[in-house]
């Protein structure tokens, strides 16, 4: 195993381990500053896959133009799905954790029969645009120019995420995953808040498909690959935490990258999951969770 | 300022408030009392647009009745919930800075806070701390800070005295006054009657539901039937 | 055939390749010089029509088997088509060899179905023991042709069935002929990454890859590949994913080159006269070409259709005794094989593969020397 | 005479806050007991000590010279702790004899036997008509009677109340005074928290007052009421003319 | 005098209510095969009463516990395979193997118990997930057990103590009636008793359980084991009842939430929740696929993912509260 080999993988765990934080960073704003269990997360994904593709096909924009596009795009998604349906699931008195994963859930398996009902189950690709299969050489080290392209947007979407999080937007928005009884009480409405919150994490989602868009192919099942390892990243990181969400996901590229290298390739998940496990059993709300 | 006209409010069916009619003036102190279950914080909640109701009210001759409750807090009509309700993992400067969340673009939003400090010295001090950590007597200051926050032109309050030690359900009292002079009306519900209504000018006796008396503070205050039902004595 | 989830679109094509044969046989059209390419239906039976009854397995067993009885019962079918993946299969072969109705395999290649001593289950396609026999064979006759013979493999596939089966045989073939294993990947399907294993095959840079994959990962190797610049000797894929045209669009200049075993060669129109005409239809329908897995769809129905037709009954065990005396030349089929003609356990023995390479975004016949079209490019 | 319960050099903090700070006192067979101070001075967290919910950072708390503090609240309840929480918690999936059969089954295995007990709790705690009422539906003193039949069906030596009569009107709270003084007669020690003097202080044989975690002094109620630190720290002026 | 008959309060009553019916559901299942004849029907009257069962044995950890396990899949798996490998490698017959099927899915129910309870809330519900994808991954790597390629249960000859059955569904039904059955009196059983009360408070207030002498870890360990174990002789069944296993179709994460869906939308944590959960959501499920999956446009996923949208928004205490006749008090959590 020679040191450049290892140097390279340990780059491609730092890329793929940076988006997945940046497929996480959505889901860390709904999962963990609002409480609410989005199963329907890798679905939001595949949609701005799709949404990349198909305006990709319908404009010839580079996917990178579309970035803007998609992500209010998604964001308009984001506040319809929680206008029609969260805001509902919220609502009931009754065993209102349990509604909301089944909600989501249920929301997940929609949205996958209708990308099958409109799209069809082929596997399609974005291969004519700027990024696409182009690699830089560095010092022997090959670097991926989308996945590059993406690391740079998750950074900066993580930066914006971080600076609305300290905004009085962002306080507003914990208030009323605190309380959301009372957020009424200082006329703050509560709804909109939470469906701006929706938005802002399906928006990430978008970029995140848009940067995905230009390197992985995009099938109705596509999101399946990716929202577990969102979901894991969110806990490891600790609910709540931007910023533990953004270690947490290079972690676990890392760690999946080394795994393939040392285990048998088949088995990178568990070390990932196992790792995943030993942390919380010594820090049971994540590596800076607050929640 | 506020007028209630035949208010019924029913959580699943069950009837807490049965026409009510209420009235409150500008700068007054009104008291509301009430056994356990008689509908008092009810009605503070329906006023706050916190419960489904059927009936009119009225604020300042517009209808509110059916506004969502952020709404109707812009208008100027505040609660100081039962059990308090601070968001507590948040800390107290962020507790009673988004009291003026709604406010967002006037440059005098967070002047309140000096009035604040000044009813709540405590507060000051820890402007840094979880409002979840604090003592209980703390944390009904912050309450009412936060009320405060929102600029209110009417603060209800749910209790204000509960669970505080005896040393500051005097201070509360008091500031509650300050807070009159101010030019705020208040609306109160409180199991400690006698102070109640030493502060208050009007009050109203609710029970199971209803408006079964009403009348100035001392004509309460001096009613036999109530001494007895409320008083212990 | 798994109408939904990953493998939906495999079973969208399959369908549209039922469709066509079934019309073919049903149809009334110019003469398709192949067996049953008459069309008007089963001559034996009056002319009775062939009636396609669908099912979705979902790619779960259980499903695929609940549906095989539904089938069978609800819906009186008197043989069973399908099924795509390895699993499935071995429900559906179980119930219908309880039930006793012919069970006719189109494109599973796993070898063990037909070595479970089952008696109503038939197989027109190679399996993967054959298969992978080709991929061998062919590197011994280009190393001779080329002068570069291949000397190291590595074997990469998915941890399933369909992956774990065809490195078996492929171990097994490579350790007979002497090859170095120079990588023994086995990966986790519709990962994520496989930049990690791009690496361990770089690393290994063996004269060949032997790739198992479906669609998904196949997409995802080449282009992990080439992120790191890596551009191996030579492919050689256990067709699968790698013969669907979601791959060759999607990784386009990548897909340039690499080689893939397949049961059927498009391109040998001469050789194989039927081709032009079907080929026609299932675009026209489908909008793309046959590949390995829709023509042999269509050859198990054609071959399924004829013993129905020689049957003369139309009752399973009639079938299947005519299946079991079925003898039918490749000339009478869109394949480029010998012919069908089935062993005691089912297996057509007659199933010959070819090798095929992506020149221009579309495959083309390299192997067997005499039905290729052109010539491989080999280790440039 | 034997002391049923010492504290004995009680301390906790909390990430900086000394909630309790080298806290000792006694409580007798079958008094009633006031533990009063000013808000935070640390009597939750003393309580949460007790009934073995929180360790003591230092300090030993026993009972009948049995040492129970840090060994969880489950044997604390087996050996004879019960409490009411100061927010009231109670199983609202449930029915009130469901509640309280909880509680009953701290001693019995027999559903039966549990169901019974109950019964007889509930009946004894005023709340017989409620049986069925799920219990998220009770209004707040009626919780705060279930918390204390909850507990009594553990049958506890001693009983910790926190602030139980809060939120009442002065007549309801005699009617909780009433119950209190029930309990006491059926043998029960009682340790109660509660801010309203006029209620507590005819109530109490005893009190012990905290003010910054530590005790500020202890005696007979009415004594307490009149040491000038107790008036400075906790009561206020209104009492410093009484 | 309803009242003396069936008990003197309104829980006994209940109670006693609801084992008559539940042995009249049973005698009225029993009856079924009679009516029903043909394969297809049977078929999916099978799989909705082993889901019954299934949604049960979860509803006693996820439901009456309050552990929102979505890893059910793994005892699932385990019992399957278990009872599966003891068959074809020892010729155990799998009457007998399906208990060790749930005894060793119990245990790992308990192993992972182990670790997992000391999380909470949403970091305990992945947890879950995250343990049943690793018994996913590692029994697709393993190949003494077959691996990926999964362990086909060949037909040998009739026999009841193998379960091994030609065409004939009907023991099959017989045996899952029993297994639900089981599953449903288990759960009648300790919803009376001391551990059903402990759980349910554990549940509702862990703080106030545990001030109550409610052992908290000790009573979550035994809703897992039961779970783990009622569950593993579900997969035990299972896999005879299908002939073949391989991880893919009977360990993966949709199976854990599949389990799960019946229960929650029929009533979580109630003793018919999960009965009529499975009756309605397993034939609309299966017979979406059927008739609306063959044509592959997705409109059965889309139809079936908004059906579970709408219950879980209009019913959130689930389908049970339309049956007025078990209904929990008025307004019951
Ligand atoms: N969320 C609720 N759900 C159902 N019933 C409720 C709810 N809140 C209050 N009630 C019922 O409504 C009636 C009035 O309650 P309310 O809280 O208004 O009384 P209150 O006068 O404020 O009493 P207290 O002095 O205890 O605060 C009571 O019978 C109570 O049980
Ligand atoms: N978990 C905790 N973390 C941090 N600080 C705590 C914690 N629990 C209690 N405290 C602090 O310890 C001190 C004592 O709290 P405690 O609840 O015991 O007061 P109390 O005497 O019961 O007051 P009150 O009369 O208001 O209920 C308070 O300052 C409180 O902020
Ligand atoms: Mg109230
Ligand atoms: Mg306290």
């Amino acid at each position: 195993m020679t040191a450049e080999l290892i140097l390279q993988t340990l780059l491609s765990g730092l890329l793929m381990g940076l988006i997945y934080a940046l497929v996480a960073a959505g889901l860390s704003l709904i999962f963990g500053l609002m409480d609410v269990v989005n199963f329907a997360h890798g679905e939001l994904l595949m949609v701005a896959m799709f949404a990349t593709l198909v305006l990709h096909n319908l404009l010839g924009l580079d996917p990178l133009l579309l970035l803007p596009i998609v992500a209010v795009l998604l964001f308009g998604v984001g506040m319809a799905i929680y206008r029609l349906l969260i805001a509902r699931a919220l609502s009931v008195t009754f065993n209102t954790g349990m509604v909301q994963i089944f909600v989501t859930f249920g929301l997940a398996i929609f949205i996958r029969g209708a990308a099958q009902f409109f799209f069809g189950g082929e596997f399609r690709s974005i291969n004519n645009s700027w990024l696409a299969n182009k690699t830089v050489a560095l010092a022997g080290i090959y670097i991926p120019l989308p996945q590059l392209a993406a690391s740079v947007v998750c950074l900066l979407a993580f930066a914006l995420l971080l600076a609305i999080s300290k905004t009085e937007f962002g306080r507003a928005l914990e208030a009323t995953r605190e309380d959301r009884e009372a957020v009424g009480l200082i006329g703050i409405d509560r709804d909109r808040i939470f469906a701006i919150g929706w938005g802002m994490g399906a928006a990430a989602v978008g970029v995140a498909g848009v940067m995905l868009a230009n390197f992985y192919y995009i099938s109705p099942q596509v999101g399946a690959n990716f929202a577990l390892i969102a979901y894991v990243t969110v806990a490891l990181g600790g609910f709540g935490s931007l910023g533990g969400a953004l270690i947490a996901g290079i972690v676990i590229g890392e760690v999946e990258a080394l795994s393939a290298l040392v285990l048998e390739p088949s088995l990178k998940q568990v070390g990932m999951f196992a790792i995943y496990l030993a942390v919380l059993m010594f820090r049971p709300r994540g590596l800076f969770g607050r929640l | 300022m506020l007028q209630l006209e035949s208010l019924s409010a029913s959580y699943r069916g069950l009837k807490a408030l049965q026409g009510i009619s209420l009235t409150v003036n500008a700068g007054e102190i009104v008291t509301v009392v009430g056994a356990n279950g008689a509908g008092k914080s009810t009605l503070l909640k329906s006023i706050a647009g916190q419960v489904a109701i059927e009936g009119a009210i009225r604020f300042d001759g517009e209808d509110i009745s059916g506004l969502a409750s952020h709404k109707i807090a812009r208008l100027g009509i505040n609660l100081v919930p039962e059990g308090r309700r601070l968001f507590p993992r948040l800390t107290v400067n962020d507790n009673l800075r988004l009291g003026a969340y709604a406010k967002r673009g006037d440059p005098d939003r967070f002047k309140p806070l000096d009035l604040v400090f000044d009813l709540f010295p405590r507060l000051g001090e820890r402007l840094k701390q979880r409002a979840g950590t604090l003592s209980g007597g703390e944390q009904q200051m912050l309450a009412i800070g936060r009320a405060l926050m929102t600029q209110p032109r009417l603060l209800m309050l749910d209790e204000p005295s509960q669970g505080i030690m005896p040393r500051l359900v005097d201070d509360i009292f008091a500031a509650v006054v300050r807070i009159r002079a101010l030019g705020v009306t208040i609306l109160l519900v409180e199991q400690r009657l006698s102070e109640a209504l030493s502060i208050a000018d009007r009050a109203y006796v609710l029970q199971t539901g209803r408006v079964v008396m009403s009348g100035t503070a001392a004509e309460i205050a001096a009613d036999e039937s109530v001494r007895k039902a409320y008083l212990g004595v | 055939y798994p109408l939904t989830g990953n493998g939906a679109q495999v079973g969208l094509d399959a369908k549209a390749a039922y469709e066509v044969e079934a019309d073919i046989i049903n149809g009334t059209h110019p003469k398709i010089p192949m067996l049953m390419g008459e069309g008007g239906g089963l001559k034996n039976l009056g002319g009775a029509h062939i009636k396609l009854v669908f099912a979705d397995s979902q790619g779960d067993p259980q499903k695929a088997r609940a549906e095989a009885e539904r089938l069978i019962t609800q819906e009186h079918v008197v043989a069973i088509v399908g099924s795509y993946t390895s699993a499935t299969a071995a429900t559906i072969s179980q119930v219908t060899d309880r039930y006793e109705i012919p069970y006719m395999s189109a494109d599973n290649s796993s070898p063990s179905l037909n070595q479970r001593g089952l008696k109503w289950f038939f197989r027109t396609s190679p399996h993967d023991e054959m298969f992978s026999a080709a991929m061998f064979g062919f590197f011994k006759d280009i190393g001779a042709k080329t002068g570069k013979p291949v000397k190291s493999v590595a074997l990469f596939y998915e941890d399933s069935i369909f992956g774990t089966d065809s490195s078996n045989v492929q171990r097994k073939l490579a350790g007979a002929a002497g090859l170095t294993v120079a990588a023994d990947i086995k990966y986790r399907a519709n990962s994520p990454s496989l930049s990690s294993e791009a690496q361990r095959l770089k690393a290994a840079d063996a004269d060949v890859i032997l790739p198992s994959s479906y669609t998904s990962d196949a997409l995802s190797i080449v282009r992990s590949m080439n992120e790191i610049a890596y551009k191996p000797k030579a492919i050689v894929a256990q067709a699968a994913g790698f013969q669907e045209s979601g791959f060759l669009t999607g990784a386009g200049p990548l897909a340039e080159g690499i080689l893939s075993r397949s049961s059927f060669a498009g391109d040998a129109i001469k050789a194989r006269p039927a081709i032009v005409p079907v080929q026609e239809l299932f675009k026209a329908k489908q909008n793309k070409s046959l590949n390995d897995n829709t023509s042999r769809e269509i050859t198990a129905l054609q071959i399924l259709a004829d013993a129905i037709n020689r049957s003369g009954t139309g009752k399973p065990a009639d079938i299947r005794t005519a299946l079991i005396a079925t003898d039918v030349k490749g000339i009478d089929t869109i394949m480029p094989w010998v012919g069908v003609k089935f062993d005691e356990t089912g297996q057509n023995i007659e199933g010959t593969p070819v090798i095929q390479q992506v020149k221009d975004g579309t495959y083309v016949t390299v192997w067997p020397f005499d039905v290729a079209t052109t010539d491989a490019v080999w280790m440039k | 005479m034997s002391h049923l319960l010492e504290v004995d050099k009680v301390s906790k903090t909390f990430g900086g806050v000394a909630a309790n700070s080298d806290i000792s006192f006694n409580v007798h067979q079958g008094e009633i007991l006031g533990l009063i101070g000013p808000n935070g001075a640390g009597k939750t967290s003393l309580f949460n000590s007790i009934s073995g919910e929180v360790e003591p950072d230092s300090g030993e708390i026993r009972l009948d010279g049995v040492r129970i503090s840090g060994r969880g609240p489950v044997v604390c309840a087996r050996l004879g702790i019960a409490r009411t929480f100061q927010v009231v918690r109670s199983f609202d999936s449930m029915t009130v004899l469901e509640n309280v059969m909880v509680g009953a089954f701290a001693r019995t295995n027999s559903p039966g036997k549990a169901m019974k007990k109950a019964e007889s709790v509930l009946d004894f705690a005023g709340l017989s008509g409620r049986v069925d009422t799920p219990a998220h539906l009770l209004s707040p003193p009626e919780k705060r009677r279930l918390e204390v039949a909850r507990a009594l069906a553990t049958e506890p030596r001693i009983l910790l109340l926190d602030e139980m009569l809060t939120g009442l009107t002065p007549t309801e709270a005699q009617a909780g005074v009433q119950l209190i003084r029930d309990v006491r007669a059926s043998g029960v020690t009682i340790i109660m928290v509660e801010h309203v003097m006029e209620v507590l202080l005819p109530l109490i044989d005893r009190a012990v007052v905290l003010h910054l975690g530590k005790v500020l002094t202890e005696g007979l109620p009415t004594e307490v009421v009149r040491h000038p630190d107790v008036i400075r720290a906790y009561l206020g002026d209104r009492y410093a003319a009484a | 005098m309803a009242g003396s008959i069936l008990g003197h309060n309104s829980i006994q009553r209940r109670r006693r209510l609801e084992l008559i019916v539940g042995l009249i559901v049973l005698a009225g299942l029993c009856l079924l095969p009679l009516v029903v004849k043909d394969v297809y029907t049977q078929n999916l009257i099978i799989l909705t009463i082993l889901y019954a069962g299934l949604a049960q044995a979860w509803n006693i950890l996820g439901g009456y516990c309050g552990q929102v396990s979505l890893g059910h899949a793994l005892y699932f798996g385990i019992g399957a395979y278990v009872s599966t490998m003891l068959y074809v490698k020892l010729g155990i017959p799998p009457t007998l193997g399906m208990f060790a099927g749930g005894l060793v899915g119990g245990l790992f129910a308990l192993l992972v118990g182990w670790p997992c309870f000391r999380l909470s809330g949403h970091y305990y519900a992945i947890a879950t997930v995250v343990v049943g994808e690793i018994g996913y991954l590692l029994f697709l790597n393993w190949d003494f057990i077959g691996g990926a390629s999964g362990i086909n249960i060949p037909f040998k000859h009739e026999s009841l103590v193998e379960l091994q059955f030609r065409v004939t569904k009907v023991p099959w039904l017989y045996l899952v009636i029993a297994y639900a059955g089981l599953a449903w009196i288990i759960a009648w059983i300790i919803e009376g008793s001391r551990w059903g009360y402990s759980w349910r408070a554990v549940k509702d207030d862990v703080t106030a359980a545990r001030s109550l002498a409610v052992r908290v870890f000790p009573s979550k360990m035994a809703a897992a084991a039961i779970s783990g174990c009622l569950t593993g002789i579900g997969g035990a069944i299972f896999a005879q009842f299908v002939g073949y296993i391989d991880p893919d179709s009977i360990m993966s994460g949709n199976l854990s939430i599949l389990i799960a869906l019946p229960a929650v939308l029929g009533g979580v944590g109630t003793l018919w929740g999960p009965l009529v959960g499975s009756a309605l959501l397993i034939p609309l499920k299966e017979l979406s696929s059927s008739y609306l999956g063959s044509s592959g446009s997705g409109l059965d996923l889309m139809i079936y993912g908004a059906l579970i949208v709408l219950i879980a928004l209009a019913r959130p205490q689930g389908l049970i509260s339309l049956l007025g006749l078990f209904r929990k008090p008025e307004g019951a959590r």
